[in-house]
């Protein structure tokens, strides 16, 4: 019998990549330089390449007629495992550096562990993974502090970004069953563990920018538990529409 | 400079020309090289971002991850293009942001051929196919072109497309052997894109202007109706090789002349999609003045932000 | 043997209502004002009322499994047959209005004819059409004289909507195989001879509003033999989303 | 006025009030009577408007012809309900605009249950299953009510909420009776708008305010627990008979009070979502102060026209 619990727990990894990197592939040809625009589908690509390890993995452990890309493009939204801040829109670029600037400071503390996991596919993409990471992190805290410190637009739109999007930070730290189970296992990640080193970078990287921290009392959660906002549905009909238009071919 | 000076400039510049060396930007050279060299290489770079939009429309529909890797990967490397070609003109003392203008305004082309709408993931395999492998043919010469950074921007250029006209032969190849749906929309794609595709090369050598000249400067080896049977000759046997039709009833071998006979290219549609009157046209360029419209709050902040680094460095050592 | 030409002609005149009332359908609740919000709407009920007659008889006519649903939501892109300027997005309101009265006033010159089909269920879905044509002229009309003869903003913007809306006027003249065959056999209407009357009202229209007749050299077609814009896909991903991820199930 | 006319006024008003006759716009009322029926049947409206959103949503994804003309209707009807709604309103003299400008800065509110988002074709169901019932079970005693433009208003809104309540019954029951996933999306939506649509009813009888004087003015006619049960009574053997199963392990018949006990309602929730902090409560309001700003320069225009044909109309009579 396939291993549910990891299989799961390998879905809450990867949909957040896959979910963010086609929020990126929506920019492409469309951001506000050549450079940036190449650097945002750089990581793209990163994140794409990682759901593809993790999603071979996932088809293996699923068997029968599994593939990463039955696994990617034709589950029903409700099974879909992102947290809601990767399907959060591209509103404009600083919308799209504070969530990859939320994300990315989070992915590189959870990879940091993941690679010491009992699961040697899982740590070895982690290790792969962890590189590239910490580029995008590089990249996206530059960023933070350029839009932060630049001009008085650009502070505007970036604390703006930052109150909207950080309610949905908590969600990062939430353990579902199956990271209870995988922690257990020695093969996930304890991530209520990297809640406070998070917040502790975010703070530093915000107050280098003379970003205020937004005050938040409620967050929003959902995502790893498939209830995700109302932009998800729309995601997936643009992303999963040649596989369910044209079932069971190859490409 | 006396007009013998500048005779003996010609000259030695000439000279150098025909011995093959590279005109490097700061060698002296006739102002109407550098105003041809700028139309052409910022033509060429444009024709890169703007040809990022119609393969951009299917990255987020296409329909495998590896198709959607290597499709991003691929409109990657057009950006790259167009920033190398960019760097290779501002060596001609001429701005990026000048460069974008004269886009942004019209007053610079680009090429035609990205105004037609991508309209099914088939579209991905003939633009790699058959765009490409008309840029390829028309590029290759350029490797060799007299102007130093052109020369070398179109080397590392070159390498790729002839890359992304294999990933697109294969995407084209993976449909024709599919299933009849997808064999269709392979031939649909064909169908669609083959006629602009010849239009790509340019029009007959009695309606084009520039060619003497051109000649001389290495920009052009080859005249556009040699170029357009060259890529005939060599997209034919592709497509026979994966039963896919070309949409010329007028196609056919000629033993004699060792090429293949074509019928008439619809010239009309050619000027009319030239002079902003295509499929997309409107849109191509609203979306890239969009962008940059969109992203220049972004620009100053990066400019705001490194002046302030730079005086605070500046205090330090102070 | 089923009548195909009868079939794709019906699918053409069909088609434009379901997309515009595609179209019209993303607006509800975001109008300017309510009661523009439910005149848009009403529209929109309109046209899909119009395409649900259409549609079931064209499946009377495909036979087998076909339905107004299949015929509606299963097709591929390439096998829609509306005009390209009903595919038109809604940039603002300008832009609605310009497309609907641009639509609208074809719409009514058609159906007026089309009654008059020798086929009995096309002229009844035409007569009943009709009234409700009328009156969706006569709001589109209103409003390009109000956004014409408004502010200066409003001149403006329907100006500019007009102007890039114009091109895609021409096609709504041209005849397709179906057309005249359908033509010949006394069903179809001959929209070539609709087309003086047509640039007629428009003009008299434009006139009272003070909009500048567009100049335009080059049309826009395709969109009749299936060759539709890049917006096109993105319609169909929405629209057709939920009979492509649970095929073959009642509603 | 003397204090006792002003006296007289109020005993003429009460006692009209409970002989059941209606107060209408030119009767002279309590400026608290007018203040409360401004802030209930402004905030009754802009839950229309606002409650549009969440279902407008599906309009453009619904998977029949013949569901997407029914969600189209629905979501119409509710604007028409929202301009009832808006015009009873002004009757108590404050403008159509003063209102939006309210809902938009967040003085006004409106029903909390439009800020779940809807992520199935299932929750079209849900909501005119649940939300409409609930607000049925709310509204129908305001048919009654004692301000004559609200209590008519609310005559016609009623007649097609039920209609509304009825289709959502039957498209869950067509889900609960369809394929697996059907019904197990039907499931779905049940299970996240159950405890919202119980909370909708308001808070307990002991955290709710101005119940004494809204009972009074026929505002309200029972307590919100009484309506609570009411709901729940009414909607458990519907969902029986469509073998749909109401999330709460506490729920059963209690043979005694002729009712079903239920469990604990999260009212942290109710509070986070009132407060605006539930998961839509920025996007509705965003949506609609951008049509209300989209929207600026068409009403502009529309009263521009107005007023220039108005001055055509009067030079013409001159």
């Amino acid at each position: 019998m396939m291993n549910k619990n990891l299989y799961n727990y390998i879905l809450g990894v990867a949909d957040n990549s896959l979910i963010l990197g086609q929020r990126l592939g929506e920019l492409c040809g469309h951001g506000p330089s050549l450079e940036t625009d190449i650097a945002l589908t750089n990581i793209s690509l990163d994140l794409l390449g990682q759901v593809r390890g993790y999603y071979q993995y996932a088809a293996k452990i699923l068997g029968g007629n599994a593939s990463e890309d039955t696994i990617a493009f034709i589950r029903k939204e409700r099974d879909y495992k992102n947290v809601l801040l990767v399907e959060q829109p591209n509103t404009d670029f600083a919308y799209v550096i504070a969530r990859q600037f939320l994300f990315d400071v989070y992915h590189v503390l959870f990879l940091d562990q993941l690679q010491h996991s009992r699961d040697l596919t899982l740590s070895a993409i982690a290790k792969k993974s962890l590189k590239e990471a910490l580029y995008h992190k590089r990249f996206s805290s530059d960023w933070i502090k350029r839009l932060g410190d630049g001009t008085d637009e650009s502070h505007s739109r970036i604390q703006n970004a930052m109150n909207d999007l950080w309610v949905f930070t908590n969600e990062l730290f939430q353990l579902t069953e199956a990271d209870k189970e995988m922690l257990n296992e020695g093969i996930g990640v304890d991530v209520t563990q990297l809640k406070a080193d998070y917040y502790n970078q975010l703070n530093d990287v915000l107050n280098e920018a003379t970003i205020e921290i937004p005050e938040v009392k409620f967050f929003q959660k959902g995502g790893k538990e498939g209830v995700h906002t109302e932009h998800m549905g729309y995601i997936l009909a643009e992303m999963q529409y040649m596989q369910r238009a044209y079932p069971n071919m190859e490409w | 400079m006396s007009e013998n000076q500048i005779k003996n400039l010609e000259a030695e510049f000439e000279a150098k020309i025909s011995r093959d060396e590279k005109i490097e930007p700061k060698d002296w050279m006739p102002e109407k090289y550098r105003q041809t060299h700028i139309r052409q290489i910022s033509q060429h770079a444009h024709s890169e971002i703007v040809g990022m939009l119609p393969e951009g429309n299917w990255i987020t529909r296409a329909p495998s991850l590896r198709r959607k890797v290597a499709l991003l990967a691929k409109v990657q490397d057009e950006a790259g293009h167009g920033l190398y070609l960019y760097s290779a003109c501002e060596t001609l003392g001429i701005s990026r942001d000048e460069l974008y203008e004269q886009l942004h305004t019209g007053k610079a082309k680009y090429s035609s051929i990205f105004n037609y709408p991508t309209l099914t993931w088939a579209d991905m395999g003939a633009i790699g196919w058959l765009v490409d492998g008309a840029a390829i043919i028309n590029q290759v010469p350029l490797c060799n072109t007299s102007y130093g950074p052109y020369a070398r921007a179109m080397v590392r250029v070159c390498k790729e497309e002839s890359f992304h006209q294999r990933q697109g032969f294969e995407i084209m190849m993976k449909l024709a052997q599919g299933t009849p749906e997808q064999k269709e929309m392979a031939q649909d794609a064909l169908n669609r894109w083959w006629w602009p595709s010849l239009m790509m090369l340019g029009p007959t050598d009695d309606a084009s202007v520039h060619t003497e000249q051109s000649m001389k400067w290495k920009l052009k080896r080859k005249t556009n109706d040699e170029l357009r049977q060259q890529f005939i000759d060599q997209t034919v046997p592709q497509a026979d090789l994966i039963g896919l039709t070309i949409p010329d009833f007028d196609l056919k071998w000629n033993e004699e002349r060792g090429h293949y006979d074509f019928g008439p290219i619809n010239w009309d549609e050619f000027w009319q999609v030239v002079k902003g009157h295509g499929p997309c046209n409107k849109e191509r360029l609203a979306a890239r003045k969009g962008a940059w419209e969109r992203g220049e709050w972004v620009r100053d902040a990066a400019m705001a932000y490194a002046e302030k680094q730079a005086d605070r460095k500046e205090k330090q050592v102070v």
